[in-house]
Parts: structure tokens; sequence; C-alpha cells
């Protein structure tokens, strides 16, 4: 069988059900591939990995992608599973938040890693100064969790509708008490989980034929998770190695990731979301992410391969 | 001068002499040699020469070391100009990288000449430490754009000087946030009170007996694991950070000075027990000056803890400053060029908080036998 | 002189005082009621806020009850510690991915691996420094400077880096576990191999001695008391060295893996009795070099320093 | 004898002391019975592990003795020392690295509270004694071993107590330098009618110096002989050739011959 | 004079030696010259800091000179250090704390590759004629600092050299152990015809022992006398009291006295 490593961009969880299920289901046997899946972590950046060769696909998100290309580094999207973002500013009531307007003068908790791109065009947007003396908002860098919400130490932190959010939740906190931002309602959703490789994989015939291939089982494989979404937490969990995951918290996470993937042409890029996600990360003054329009940063090619 | 020195630089000029038949790079597909660069080769020819100088004249004189110095130097100049004249995309060939070893050959024989010549010469003991930095850094520079190396993965010292070079605000900032506000107050608190307890806890043996144990259990705890707790504790600004400090540098100093103090040999103390001194006279004149050297063991091993455990916790939730969070942030941005310019900081900084600790050492316990060794 | 029988008699309360366990039980003792209290202290905020919220009626005694069992505390109380790493030593077979056990021997084993190398780098370095001046002159600031380097920060890259020549799983972990322990065998070492007078020296120069007789006959055995005290220090900071390796490998398995997830979901129970595990085996590695280092200085007649 | 009231500033009967070491105890002192009236030049001498540096530390309480009875000025020798009633010599220097010649000397000064002139006018007054003008700011590592016993007796005689302990003081010493801090030991004790305590290897000088010379044997460590010497107090280097003094002497070294372990 | 052959084994011609110091160069010796002949016993003598300990260096090749010309059995210091010419024995014991008595004793046989047997059978001789029989087991710092001298002793007579370089060998040890070592060694020097050169602060030991006195002075440190004795060689303790004895002492203790600093 072919090899083929693919690293994720977090540690094993629903998020990735897909994947897990294609190859406990033996979905990538079908297709004659042997594929290593790699957890990921807050300290691995996907495109590092495979600028260094540790692997040959990786899930990414599109505005850390799109950096990355500027910075030299050519990945390119093959496949865009997610269609629309989960990613929410969940915030305090009783800290005063209820609109945008009162992010003033508050302090909100941000994931950074490259995952701020979003963040920043949103507040760019809203006119917001972020950085130096007169900042209008407190950044924090948040950590792995949502303590300081629980604690009070910030108004708003970042979460995500299948993850974060929950443990908010279990965190004792009433969704009544809450305020959600979806990024999706604020316009300034961007594209998150897709498939990246390198340019020069495109290059090579066998490869794209691997990656076809890839592509494929990995679809059938969501397809699984998401019409029996328990079976998928479970194989989630089997290959959980940390041994710290909970079946309740996996199974609200692979139901909610089902709402975010459409089944119609699965895994295939919506160029207008594409489109809508490069313009977002384009307005605004700052230029913080990219500063032109990249070129060939996406190919429906192997999708396309890929369901004949 | 033994035959091993000869033999050195004999292997100097084979290898170069062998690498001038090598193609040394790839430009456009063709391979480069070394007389399609005519300045490069120049250069190899001149260190060729200086070297040969030395196997005939075999001086062992500061005159000849640095003629030999001066003979790497312009050697060293040769690959430089080769991977930046060779076209970016074509690697280095063969015939750099062979010359790149005997390089190496050259570079220790005139550091060996150099140390030699250095003794009670201040001014060539700090040249060699730095001519030997100066060729790691070489070196990495080399290799990087010689191998093609992708800056997200390591970027040269060029790139990071630039970084350095462009980003001073941020770098500032970020040293503010973490060395003055976290790593002082830190590195203040934890070892003043390690030093206060220490002196308490040695008052009341019974103390120490039950404390000293749970040191080790201490001083086990990784900070990973402490960093994410002190931010739930003490919130994500640099109090967290400082805390982290305190923790792991409190052991460190509380046992530094118990065994400081316990070091007395038993005539000294007798002799302030001959003068009825009382306990804290004993202490004065006595203890705290001979557990000066322990105690600043523990201030040296203590900074560059102190360095490194805000840098860590500040993975753990930090406002949007500070060094730990530049290098976190930055590598997801893949602005590694950055991150490394960072850790430049740090390791500079680090460096000189350690030096300065060290001088103070030599300063305040210039009687202690360890800088009385005649060589 | 006093007889044998009086002085047990009057002593039992002075050998309790001054043998090693009594003061360590009390000191514990008193950490764990400064714990408990410190539990209710920390916890007490948050449930106050619940109680309030949920607007009922709320006394101390409760109070005390649920902070010392609250599901996420911010301290928790030691008995729910006890309890989860009951859980997670005793109860999970050792080969489960639940099980510390299974956890710490992940750990442990980049741990020995790291060390092992560590030791081996610090040694030849110490060698290479006492005999070669260049090397002396040369290297010991960058040893330092060394050190100064976050590696922790860099520990990413240099995972990344080693998989790109093909190195992963244990290798990657244990040679940042190394990094971090050969400085001090280092420092430690060149002290030792240094330690013998100029009339030790002077001796080995009338019997015209060769400098490999030197090191073996002086240099070495003189070294021998400071190469066991680095190596206790060594041996505990390459077991943070491989948890902390741990990380930015996905963090998949291992101590650091556990506290990692735990601090992701807000366990902080879970935190905690990694953190615990974590300590205890730290302890246990310290334990066994000072046992090395009995026997080996018991063979040559001295006592360690 | 010497003509001094015989009021005694030492009274040792029955003293023991016993070593508690990890195998077996090591009785170093055994029945010892002493008076030391003021104004005796008291040496004990004898081999190697007697008991002599014990026996003198006894008497300046660093050493609690496990039975018999002892006192010092009439106290216990705990009140003695807390009175600071001795001035000690100890068998090495002990000298503070940290600390000058003159700092070292003013060290016991400070401690007692004296002002910073009189510190410095003792310091000064006593390096002339032992030779040593000039090395006021000198380390204690840049002095030779001689040098440094030197300064260590300058440091007890600046206290000037009326007791004076004096442990080996002069080991280190070739025998002119030690001839010579012979006899201004003599002068001092003979001006200032100090009580002397000295313990030394060499029996001429152990002669020379004393008015008292106690033998002592090891294993267990005992007195074994007392020996008052007649000579006059204030004798000169030329008394060493005298008929008496090699009378003491040769008592001396038959004592000693006695209680020596060699049989040969 | 001694009764063998006259042949020189040790001539020093004008040998200079400056230290380099932080401050001020040390003249440590100052145009030495001196022959020792085969089976010479040579005592040094003089005022602590003369240089003694250095001219033994010298000799041994631990330090180079300065100035002047020396050598060793025809060689140079160095040839005959590789020679492995001579046996040293410190002013200090310099014994490894981490070998049993036996063990250090060995030490130098060890590296002079003798065989197992050999080693063991020169370490137990050795041991007797330093009366320290059944100490093979017991580490140094279990040895009393008389006891750590005599070892070191026995190990520098183990390598059996023609030439002995003894520095103070005797400075710790109490009158009568002295005196029995020292007719022990005499006893050794005159059978096996050795060559010995001696360092000591003892004018009688001195006297006693050699057959040649170097008298040294310091600053800088010169030969100032040399003094043949014709005293037997196989003297006994007695001679002490006979006036050749006297005769000799008084010499070197006027030899000493001028070249001593004190003029009182
Ligand atoms: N702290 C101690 N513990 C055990 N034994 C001791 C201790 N101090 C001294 N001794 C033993 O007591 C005996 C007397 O020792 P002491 O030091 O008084 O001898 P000394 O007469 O002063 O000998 P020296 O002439 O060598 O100074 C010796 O056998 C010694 O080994
Ligand atoms: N390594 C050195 N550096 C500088 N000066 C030295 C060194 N060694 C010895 N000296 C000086 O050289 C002189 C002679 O010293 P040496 O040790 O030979 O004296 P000595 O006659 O053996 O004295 P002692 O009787 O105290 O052993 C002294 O003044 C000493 O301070
Ligand atoms: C330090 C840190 N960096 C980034 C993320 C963001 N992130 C990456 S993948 C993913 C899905 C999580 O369920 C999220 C939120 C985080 N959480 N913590
Ligand atoms: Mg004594
Ligand atoms: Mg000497």
């Amino acid at each position: 069988a072919d090899k083929l490593t693919l690293q994720l961009k977090w540690v094993t969880q629903a998020q990735f059900a897909g994947y897990y299920v294609a190859k406990d289901k033996g979905f990538y046997d079908e297709v004659d591939l042997d594929v290593t899946i790699k957890p990921g972590g807050p300290d691995v950046a996907p495109a590092q990995v495979i600028a260094g060769g540790g692997a040959d696909v990786v899930v990414d998100w599109m505005p850390a992608a799109l950096a990355t290309r500027e910075k030299g580094v050519p990945l390119v999207n093959i496949s865009q599973v997610f269609s629309r973002s989960g990613m929410m500013l969940t915030c305090r009531k009783d800290m005063g938040v209820e609109t945008p307007a009162d992010f003033k003068g508050k302090t909100l908790g941000v994931w950074f890693f490259g995952n701020e791109y979003p963040f920043l065009s949103w507040m760019d947007k809203l006119k917001y100064k972020t950085e130096g003396a007169d900042a209008d908002i407190t950044v924090l860098k948040q950590g792995f969790n949502v303590d300081p919400l629980l604690q009070k130490q910030a108004a708003c932190v970042s979460t995500m509708t299948y993850n974060e959010y929950w443990q908010v939740i279990d965190g004792g906190l009433t969704p009544a008490e809450l305020t959600v931002f979806p990024y999706e309602d604020q316009g300034v959703a961007t594209l998150e989980d897709g498939l990246y490789v390198m340019e020069k994989s495109l290059a090579d015939d066998a490869m794209k034929d691997k990656l076809a291939r890839f592509i494929k089982a990995s679809m059938k494989g969501w397809q699984y998770a998401i019409d029996n979404t328990d079976e998928a937490a479970e194989i989630v969990l089997e290959n959980d190695a940390t041994g710290a995951q909970t079946e309740k918290h996996q199974k609200r996470m692979m139901a909610e990731i089902a709402k975010l993937i459409d089944t119609e042409n699965l895994g295939r890029l919506n160029e207008d979301s594409y489109d809508r996600t490069v313009n977002i990360l384009l307005a605004g003054d700052s230029k913080l992410v990219i500063s032109k329009k990249p070129e060939g940063a996406f190919t429906q090619e192997i999708w396309d391969m890929s369901t004949k | 001068m033994k035959k091993s020195a000869d033999l050195v630089l004999i292997l100097f000029v084979l290898l170069s002499g062998i690498s001038v038949f090598l193609p040394v790079g790839v430009d456009a597909d063709m391979s480069v040699q070394w007389w399609d660069k005519p300045t490069a080769f120049a250069l190899l020819v001149i260190s060729v020469a200086a070297a040969l100088y030395q196997l005939i004249s075999r001086e062992t004189t500061t005159y000849a070391a640095l003629l030999l110095t001066i003979g790497c130097i312009a050697g060293a100049f040769a690959p430089l100009i080769l991977t930046r004249t060779v076209d970016a995309s074509g690697y280095g060939a063969i015939g750099l990288w062979l010359f790149l070893v005997a390089l190496g050959l050259l570079v220790w024989r005139s550091l060996a000449l150099l140390s030699r010549a250095a003794n009670g010469n201040h001014l060539l003991a700090f040249a060699v430490p730095a001519l030997f930095g100066i060729w790691l850094l070489y070196l990495w520079q080399v290799v990087t754009i010689g191998f093609g190396i992708p800056s997200v993965l390591l970027p040269s010292p060029e790139q990071i000087g630039a970084a350095i070079e462009n980003n001073t605000s941020t770098l500032f900032a970020d040293f503010y946030q973490t060395v003055v506000k976290s790593v002082l107050s830190g590195f203040a608190f934890g070892c003043g009170a390690g030093f206060l307890v220490a002196i308490l806890v040695d008052r009341v043996p019974f103390m120490q007996r039950g404390l000293l144990p749970l040191g080790s259990l201490v001083s086990a705890i990784p900070i990973v694991g402490i960093a994410p707790i002190m931010v739930m504790w003490f919130g994500f600004d640099w109090q967290s950070k400082a805390a982290v400090i305190v923790v792991m540098t409190f052991f460190p100093m509380l046992i530094n000075t118990l065994a400081g103090l316990q070091a007395t040999s038993h005539i000294e103390k007798d002799l302030m027990r001959s003068y009825a001194a009382s306990y804290w006279q004993t202490l004065l004149f006595l203890r705290l000056p001979n557990a000066m050297p322990f105690i600043f063991n523990a201030l040296k091993i203590n900074s560059t803890l102190a360095m490194i455990g805000a840098i860590v916790a500040e993975f753990f939730g930090t406002p949007i400053v500070g060094m730990g969070f530049r290098i976190s942030t930055e590598v997801g941005r893949m602005n590694v060029d950055i991150v490394w310019a960072t850790i430049a900081v740090a390791a500079v900084v680090g460096s000189l908080f350690y030096g300065i600790l060290a001088l103070m050492e030599r300063r305040i316990t210039f009687w202690h036998a360890s800088y009385r060794r005649a060589k | 002189m006093t007889k044998p029988a009086e002085i047990s008699k009057a002593g039992i309360w002075r050998r309790l005082y001054d043998g090693k366990s009594f003061p360590v039980f009390v000191v514990v003792l008193s950490l764990l009621i400064l714990w408990y209290a410190g539990a209710v202290y920390m916890n007490s905020d948050r449930l106050i806020d619940q109680y309030e919220r949920s607007k009922v009626e709320w006394s101390w005694q409760q109070l005390t009850e649920d902070a010392w069992s609250m599901e996420r505390p911010i301290l928790p109380a030691p008995q729910q510690i006890i309890v989860e790493l009951h859980k997670t030593v005793i109860d999970k077979k050792i080969t489960s991915k639940r099980s510390l056990v299974y956890h710490s021997y992940v750990t442990i084993s980049s741990t020995l691996v790291g060390f092992a190398l560590g030791a081996l780098l610090g040694v030849l370095l110490a060698v290479g420094i006492v005999h070669l001046e260049t090397l002396d002159r040369s290297l010991m600031p960058w040893i330092i400077a060394s050190q100064t380097v976050p590696i922790l920060a860099i520990a990413p890259m240099i995972i990344v880096v080693l998989g790109h020549i093909g190195l992963t799983g244990l290798v990657p972990k244990a040679i940042i576990s190394m990094y971090l322990c050969f400085f001090p065998i280092t420092i430690g070492m060149v002290k030792g191999l240094r330690s013998p007078d100029v009339l030790q020296l002077d001796l080995m120069k009338t019997y015209s001695a060769s400098a490999a007789q030197v090191f073996w006959k002086l240099r070495m055995p003189a070294s021998i008391p400071f190469l066991f005290a680095s190596l206790k220090v060594a041996i505990a900071i390459s077991l943070v060295g491989a948890i902390v390796a741990e990380l930015p490998t996905g963090a998949v398995e291992g101590l650091g893996a556990r506290l990692l997830a735990g601090s992701y979901y807000g366990q902080t129970i879970q935190i905690w009795s990694a953190l615990v595990a974590a300590s205890v085996l730290g302890m246990l590695l310290v334990w066994a070099v000072t046992i090395t280092e009995k026997l080996v200085l018991g063979r040559t007649g001295r006592e360690a320093v | 004898m010497s003509d001094v009231d015989l009021k005694p500033v030492i009274e040792i009967e029955k003293l023991n002391l016993v070593f508690q070491t990890a195998d077996t105890p090591v009785h170093a002192l055994s029945d010892i019975d002493l008076t030391v009236n003021a104004g005796d030049f008291v040496s004990f001498i004898g081999p190697s592990g007697c008991g002599k540096t014990t026996l003198m530390r006894v008497i300046a309480d660093l050493e609690k003795p496990t039975g018999g009875h002892i006192s010092v000025n009439g106290m216990t020798p705990e009140e003695a020392r807390q009175k600071r009633a001795y001035g000690y010599v100890f068998q090495a220097p002990a000298l503070y690295p940290w600390r000058t010649v003159e700092k070292n000397i003013m060290l016991p000064l400070e401690i007692m509270g004296l002002s910073r002139e009189e510190q410095k006018a003792r310091a000064a007054r006593n390096l002339a004694m032992v030779n040593l003008e000039g090395f006021e700011k000198k380390f204690p590592w840049q002095l030779s071993g001689g040098m440094q016993q030197r300064v260590s007796i300058a440091r007890a005689l600046s206290v000037e107590p009326d007791l004076l302990l004096m442990d080996e003081p002069f080991g280190a010493l070739d025998e002119i330098t030690r001839d010579h801090l012979n006899e201004q030991l003599l002068k001092l004790w003979d001006t200032t009618k100090k009580t002397v305590i000295f313990v030394t290897h060499s029996i001429p000088e152990a002669v020379f110096l004393s008015s008292k010379i106690v033998v002592m044997s090891p294993r267990p460590g005992k007195v074994i002989d007392i020996i008052e010497s007649n000579l006059p107090r204030d004798r000169t280097l030329d008394i060493r050739e005298t008929p008496e003094f090699l009378e003491i002497s040769h008592r001396v070294r038959e004592g000693l011959r006695s209680g020596h372990s060699y049989d040969d």
C-alpha cells in the first residue's frame, strides 16, 4: 500500500472524526493507502511540519494557510471539509457584554498561533485598536481552556461551537447567562479545516493519484461519521492515546461538527466562500494576514479526480 | 610543536586542494567550479598560503596565531561569496562542503594557537570564545543557505539579524514585559524567599529535616505543569509568570544556602564559640561569608531557570506582549525569523545576566580557593 | 555514663524529633492542613457565585464540603487527587491509555535515554575541556549560553527538523531531555576532574605517569563525588525535559500529554495527579541515583558529598 | 614555684571524656586531676592522640566532659567562656580568608564591641609583637603557613585575656623564629602575669617555657607525670645549656618514653 | 666523608629561579651552587620561605629554573624524572582518599607496571618499615596525621629509588616517633647506599642524619653554608650527646642565625 502521512491541526478529537473513521473502517485500505495520522497540539504548526517534510497532507485553517503561502511555503488547498466556521466569541452577560459595541474597554480572550487572524480582521472591521498604549480592548492570549471566562479574568473568550463552548457550559454557566457572537453571523467567517499539500506534490502524477484516493476515502469516512455520530465519537475515543477525552464530550462534539459540513459535494471547496475569506483577510488597513490576493492557493483538480 | 598539529594543517591543505577539482555549486543546472568565481578562489588561495606559512615557520607567537586567524577569515569568505552568487535555488555542492570541513580544521588550529597566546592576555582571552561563536554562526549561515533550508524551518543568522533590526520596538516591549517585569521580580522574590527561609530553617533543625526531602519532590515538578495552575491563580499578566519563577528558584536557593551555612569548619565555629559570639554575630561574621560561594551558585543556576520559566509560562496565557508570547505566536504565523530573533535576545539577556552574576561572584568571593588557583 | 535503658526511655521523643521521618510527617501534615484551607479559600469565590446565581441558601459547612469535591476546582483537595491517582494507577490496566502507569512508562523511557545521552555528552565535553585548552577557552561560554536558549520554546522546531531526517518517536524527546541535562553534568565533571590539587598532580608527575594514567588513577576517581552530585540534579532535569518534549510531538502519550490534555479541558484534578505522579517519579529517579552513589562510593570507602 | 599568689584558676578532678564513635567508644581523657594556679605557665606534652587538644578544649568549653569536675576561675567552663575569660590559639591558624590580616585580628574585638580606634591600636600592637608589621592589608592566603600561625597568635593576644590557651602555636615555625617567639611569649607572661596553658611536641620548648609540665600518655589519655620547674621566671635562651634544664628535660623524656607505645 | 665512590648525582651551578607573581617577582633561588655525590645524605635547613622546597622541586623537575644549570644522574631533571630516577616525599602526605593505605603504596608500582605480587610484597615490606602493619585496608582519613605521613614515606620507599627526596617528612610527628623513624631511615641509608636529600626545620635532626648540611637563607633564597659532617655512617641516638655533634649543631645554628632576618 502507498504510504501517506496526515498531520492534524489539533489533538485527537471528533473534529477529525472523518479520518479516524476512514482508517478504522478500512476505507483507506480499500484505496490501497497506508495512512499515518499524526495528532497535533498547541505547539504544532501543521504548515511547519509539512515544510519540514514531516507530513504529506495537513489539516489547517485557511487564513493560516494563506499567510504561510505568502511566507514562501506554497500550500495548496485540495479539499475543504468544513463549509462553515465554528468559531465564536462567547461572553458573560454579567460582565456587561451584549453587543460588539460593549467590547470597548473589556478584556477578550483570543487564540493565537495563527488562529487570531479572523479575530483581528473582525476588530479591524469594528475599528477597534487591539495593540499599543491606546488600545480599545485588552487582548489576552487565551491558553488551552476557558478558565479566564469562568474566573472572570476576561469578559469574552474564543470558543468553537463544537468544543470550548461546551466547556463553558460544563463550567457551570448557563446559555442564558452568555452572549455568543458566531463569526458566521458577524460576517467575518473564514474557512476552517481544509486539506493542504505542498505545491510540488501536485507536479507529480503518482502523488496526485495518491491524493485523490486519499480524498475519496476520507470523504467516505466523513460521510460515515456524519451518518453515525455516536459510533464515530467512539472510534475517536479509541484512537486517543492520552486517554483524557470523555465520551459525553466527544459525542456532543461530533454532533456539532456534523452541522458545519455540507454533505452535498462533500469536501469540495466553495469558491464563493474562498473569495469571501480572502476579502475578509484583505479588508481593513492593517493587512495583517495577507497583503495581496493569493494566486494558485487552491485546486479543485484532486477533488474532481477523487469523484471519478 | 606536536606532530598532530602539523597533521591538521596538512589535512587542511590536502582537502582544500581536492575541493578545487570538485564542483562547488549548481547554477541553473550547470555545475560551478572554484575558478568560475575568481574572488572566492583567490580567498581560498590566501587561506592555503597562511596554512603553508604556519606549517613551515611553526611559530607559536601571538603574531603567528593572528596571521593564521586572518587566513581563516579570508578562507571563510569564499563559501559566503559562493552561496551568495550561485543561484539561490541551486545548492552548494560537494566541493563546497569539503572545503568547509577543511576550514573547520584550520579554525581549530588557529584557535589552539590563539588560546595558547591568550594566557594573561585579556583581549585574546575574550577573542577566542568570540571567534568560536562567530565560527558557529558562520557555519549556520553557510549551511542554511548552502542546503537551501526553508526559512520557516531554520532562518539564517543574516535573516535573524534583519528580523532583529526590523522589530526592535516589539522586541524591546517583549523584553520589558518578560525580563523586567516577570523575571526580575520573580527572581528577586524567589531567591530572597529561599534565602530567608534557609536562615529560618537553619535555626530550627526540625524544620530542616522536614522540609529538605520535600525539596527534591518540588524540584522534579515540571514547569509545564505549574504554569497553567499559576495562570489560573494569579491571572494572565506578569504576576503568574513571576509566581512560576518563584516556585522554580525557591528550592535551589534554599538548598544551596543551607549547604553554605553548614559548610563552616569545626575550628572556625569553635573560634566564634571561644569568643562567646552570639548566634547573629556568628552568622554575620562567619557563616554568611562562608556561604557566599554556595549562594552565588544558586543565583547562577536560578538566572537560567528564571529566563526559561518566564518564557515557558507565557505559553499558557498572557497579554499580547512578552518573549514567550512572541515565540509561541510567531511560530504559528510562520515568522520563524522573529522567533529566532526573540530567542537570540533571550540568549543574550540570559548570558549577560549570568555574566553579571559571575562577575559579582568574583568580586565578592575573591578569597575563595577557586579564584586563587595558580594555573 | 548513662545506661542504654535510660537513653531509650528519655529519648523516645528525642529520637523521633532527631529522626527524619517524624519531621517530614509533621511538615507534610501542616502542608495538608494548609492545602485543605487553601482549597476552601480558592474555590469559594466560584462556589458562592454559583450559589448566588442559582439563589440557594448556603452554609459554611456546605461551602467547605463543596469546595473539597468540585469537579473543576481551582485548587483540588488532596483526597480528590488521591482518588484520581487510585483510579488511574491501580484500577486501570497498565496497558490502558488511561493508566498513569502507562504514561509514566512512556515518559520514563525517554527520560532514561535522554539522561544516558546527556551523561555521555556531559562527561565527554568535560573530559575534552579539561584536556584541551582550546576547548576550555572557546567552548565554555557557549555551553552556558546554550542553556539560556529557551529550548522548550524551540522544541517544536527541533521535533520538526529531527522528523525531517527521519528521527521520530522516542529519539527527539530524548534529545531534548539530553540538551537540558548535559549542562549540570559538564559543569560538575569539569569541577571534579579539576579537583585534584597541585600536590596530587605533582605526585603523578614524579612517577612520570602518562596522561591516560593520570586520568584513570587520579582525575576520574577524584571526580566521582562531583559526578554523582550533578547526576542527581541532571536526572530530575531530564525528566522535566522529557515531559516538556512530549507537548509538541502531538501530545500523544506520556505524563506531559496528560498534563496538557488536563489543562486543555480544564481538568484540574487530572493536572494535579499528573503533577504528583511526575514529582514522585522524579524523586524515585533521584533516589535511584543516590543508591548507586552509595554503592559506588561505598566501594571506595568515601561518603557522599 | 612562682612568686605570685596561689589562687587556683583551673581545678580539674577525676575528669573523664569518652567520644562515642560509630564503632567503639574512644576514652580520650581518663581520670585527669590537675590544678593550675594564677600566673602558672603549664605545658602539656605527650604522644600524638594522647588527649592534649581534648583537655584544652574541655577547659575552653568546646567539649563537654562525660564525667568528673572542672572549674575555670571558680565558674563552670561555660560561664567562663561566656565571660570571655580566655584567648585560644588553635592547632591550625583558622583565619577567615575573606578578611585581611588586620581585620582577622580585629574580629574578636568587634564581637566584644570595642571602639574602632581601640581595635586598630590593638591590632597594630600585636602584629608588631609577632613581627608582622606591614602585612595588615594582606589576605591570609598570601602568607606562608608560619606567618598565618603568627597572625592567629596575635589575634588571641589582642583579646588581652588573663588566661591564654595555646595548642601547638609554634608547630609550623623554624627553629630561629620559634626561639624568638618563645622569648617574646615568656616576656609577655612575665610582665603581664598571665596564666598560660600550652601544648607542644618539643621537650626543650616545654622545659624552656613552663613553670609546670604535664606529661600525658594515650589510650586512654591520662596524666602520667607533673613536673614543677624551678627555673627563674625571667630566663633567657642560654638557660638551655644549664644542668637544671637538662635534668628537667631528661625527666620529661623519661616520662614520655614510659608512656609511649614503642618499647624498643 | 662517606666511604662510597664520589660519583656526583646532582650538579647544580648558578641556579636561579624567579616566580612571576601578580605584583612583584619573587626571587626564590639565587645563584645556587651544589654538588651531591652518590651515597650522600644532604639536609637543607633554613627559615620558612628560603626556598628549600623550591630547590627540591627543581631537582625533581616539578619547577623549571629560570637560569643556571642542573643535572641529575648526568641527565636533565626532565629526563631523570621520565626515567623515574627518584622517590619524592612531599611536605604533606598527598594520599589519594579513595585508595586504601595498601593501594596508595601500590600506586607508583601500578604505574611502573610491576606484577601484582611484587606490588603486594613491596607494600607489605615498606608498611612494616614505618611500623604500620595491620593498617593495609584502612583509608587515609582513618589515620592520624602522623600515620598518614608515614604511609607517604612508605610509598616513596616502595619505588626503591637510588635517589630519595624528602621534604620535612617528620614534621607532624612527636619526638619519640620521630627519633624512631630517624634511626630507621639512617639504617636504610647505610645499608642500601641510597642518596638522600632531606628538608628539616630541626637542627638536631639535620645533624644526626646528614653527611652534608646545606644552610639556606631567604629573600633571595641562597646557600650560605655547606657543612660536611664527619660523624660515622652507623650512628645511634646517643651520638647527640657527643661534643662533635654539639659542635656541628652550633655551626648550623650560627649559620641559620646569620641568615635570619631577626637581628635581635
Ligand atoms: N571528635 C572526636 N570524635 C572521636 N574521637 C576523637 C574526636 N576528637 C578526638 N578524638 C580522639 O581522641 C583522642 C585524643 O585526641 P586529641 O586531639 O586530644 O590528641 P592530641 O593529644 O591533641 O594529639 P596531637 O598531638 O596529634 O594534636 C585521639 O585518639 C582522637 O582520635
Ligand atoms: N608558586 C609560587 N608562586 C610564587 N611564589 C612562590 C611559589 N612557590 C613558592 N614561592 C615563594 O618562593 C619562596 C620559597 O618558597 P619555598 O616553598 O621553597 O620555601 P621553603 O623553604 O620550603 O619554606 P617552608 O619551610 O615554609 O616549607 C617563598 O618566598 C614563597 O613565597
Ligand atoms: C493554544 C491554542 N491555539 C489555537 C487553538 C485553536 N484551535 C486549533 S484547532 C481548534 C479546534 C478546537 O477544538 C482550535 C480551537 C487553541 N484552542 N489553543
Ligand atoms: Mg592536638
Ligand atoms: Mg617547604
